[in-house]
């Protein structure tokens, strides 16, 4: 079988999916909502590294710019759940 | 070749099988920030989903609305309520 | 099937990504609380992001580079790698930035840290 | 230049240009030197920025800008650094980037550090073995930019979270993933930092 350059990418970019799969389990269990917050920051850091690979893939560089921005937005976020979680006090929830 | 087309397909059904669930979990959550937080989660895949398809100026949107804007909006409307849903 | 250079660096360094990336992604799983699991996620993930942006800045530097392909757009390829390196300088300043963000609103909101032998921060509050 | 300003009747309609007026003075040259070297470097920063998003727009046998970019790029980042010299801030914090080839070294013995603290990580994750907590380090740097630098720098080496900081003493509080026990202060700060609090007095210091 003939593996091109770009198919060694798809392989990555597909096991990226699996472990954003995995990451959305922690967004599920967990028991606190920081924990959420980090589970969210994973699958952010996995969505930016599944666009670069995708925007390789398709060889499109308008989609290596849509990483960029959202990159630096989901930061945004990230700061705006911290800074009202700041604000609260904590308790274990079992839902 | 056909390993790759079946692992191309494999990719997008992950993704859209990450769509439901997160927006499941939006609907479960009690804690109304978890709620946000997958939110923020479902709309992200949403743009990635919008991303394979191949439309870049529809994913750059739903970019900066679903995962900017929303949650912004959302965090500001939720610091004046108790926190949790109840009924 | 093509095993020149840049198919074998890719290859190796999507591993290595990959590799990292996924230990990442079950670290979440692994660790008992919020600190430890920002410990795995935060490094794991930009060191493996790190390696596949420099992945797909080798095949851009391939195809520039490759003579059996001299009808290339040559600029459109140089625009890939220079916007992969902006992104991955993006993805480095952010990261640990955020991660910080989670960890002093967790403390902030009075999450314990697990399994702790020494908790300095109590003596703050 | 500043005199021919103030030299104008005192009219209310041209008081507002007459402000216009001074701050675009002060921008092109009657700017104070420090000032004036906060506008260049940002001015410097956002031109290389945008320059090197649109890399590889130009034909690329003869040039790899197009002159319409080039020229495009300028304006916006006079704009952009006539707006934003004030946020980006403070003298001190520019001097930074005179010290540019401390940063040529510093990034191959960041990259190191990063590398054996990815290994420490999947050691951790793969055996399970923790020992964690939350210890407070002294590191003694004086400015906002240096503690920036360190607690950014730590959070990606080996077995290091910055949790968070006393604005005033500049301490930090760290959780450790592999707390050790240690005698001295200096040899805390040693253990948690390793050679990082010297970098990041020597770079922005």
């Amino acid at each position: 079988m003939s593996i091109g350059h770009l198919d060694v990418i798809l392989i990555g970019v597909s096991l990226l999916a699996f472990g954003m799969l995995i990451s959305l389990l922690r967004l599920f269990l967990g028991p606190t909502s920081p924990d959420r917050v980090v589970a969210l920051d994973t699958i952010n850091t996995l969505v930016v590294g599944m666009m670069i690979g995708l925007g390789a893939f398709y060889e499109q560089v308008i989609l290596i710019d849509i990483a960029i921005v959202y990159a630096i937005l989901s930061f945004v976020t990230t700061l705006f759940i911290a800074r009202y979680i700041s604000s609260r006090k904590e308790k274990e929830e079992s839902q | 070749m056909e390993f790759f087309t079946f692992l191309y397909d494999a990719l997008h059904f992950m993704v859209l099988f990450g769509i439901v669930g997160s927006a499941l979990l939006v609907v479960k959550f009690k804690d109304l920030v978890s709620a946000t937080i997958a939110l923020a989660a479902c709309s992200l895949l949403v743009s990635l989903e919008f991303f394979i398809l191949q439309a870049p100026d529809v994913a750059i949107a739903e970019a900066a609305v679903g995962a900017g804007l929303t949650t912004a909006i959302l965090i500001f409307a939720i610091k004046s309520t108790r926190g949790r849903e109840e009924y | 099937m093509s095993w020149d250079w840049a198919m074998i660096t890719m290859v190796v360094l999507v591993v290595i990504s990959m590799f990292f990336m996924l230990l990442g992604a079950i670290g979440l799983h692994r660790f008992p609380d919020v600190y430890t699991r920002l410990h795995a996620a935060t490094k794991a993930t930009t060191f493996g992001s790190i390696f596949l942006a420099i992945a797909v800045i080798v095949y851009a530097v391939f195809r520039i580079t490759d003579p059996e392909t001299l009808d290339v757009n040559v600029g459109s390829y140089i625009t890939l790698a220079v916007h992969t390196f902006i992104a991955l300088v993006a993805l480095l300043i952010t990261n640990p930035t955020g991660a910080h963000a989670i960890a002093s609103a967790a403390r902030k909101a009075g999450v314990v840290p697990e399994q702790a032998v020494i908790d300095e921060y109590e003596e703050v509050e | 230049m500043c005199k021919i300003v103030t030299l104008l009747p005192n009219n209310t309609h041209l008081n507002s240009y007459t402000v216009y007026a001074k701050s675009a003075f002060e921008i092109v040259g009657v700017m104070e030197a420090p000032d004036m070297f906060t506008f260049l470097v940002t001015f410097l920063g956002v031109f290389v920025l945008y320059l090197l998003l649109v890399w590889g727009s130009g034909d690329a046998d003869t040039a790899y800008w197009a002159i319409e970019e080039v020229f495009a790029g300028l304006i916006l980042s006079l704009i952009s650094a006539g707006v934003a010299r004030m946020m980006l801030g403070k003298a001190e914090n520019t001097k930074m980037f005179l010290k540019w080839p401390l940063f040529i070294v510093y990034v191959p013995i960041f990259l190191v550090y990063l590398a054996k603290a990815n290994i420490d990580v999947a050691y951790r994750v793969i055996t399970g073995r923790i020992n964690p907590g939350i210890v407070r380090i002294k590191p003694g740097l004086k400015t906002d930019l240096g503690r920036t630098v360190l607690a950014n720098s730590i959070t990606l080496t080996p077995g290091t979270l910055t949790v968070d900081i006393d604005k005033e003493k500049g301490d930090l509080f760290v959780h450790w993933i592999n707390v050790q026990e240690t005698k001295s202060e200096e040899e805390k700060v040693k253990a948690v930092c390793g050679s990082f609090s010297d970098w990041a007095r020597r770079l922005t210091e």
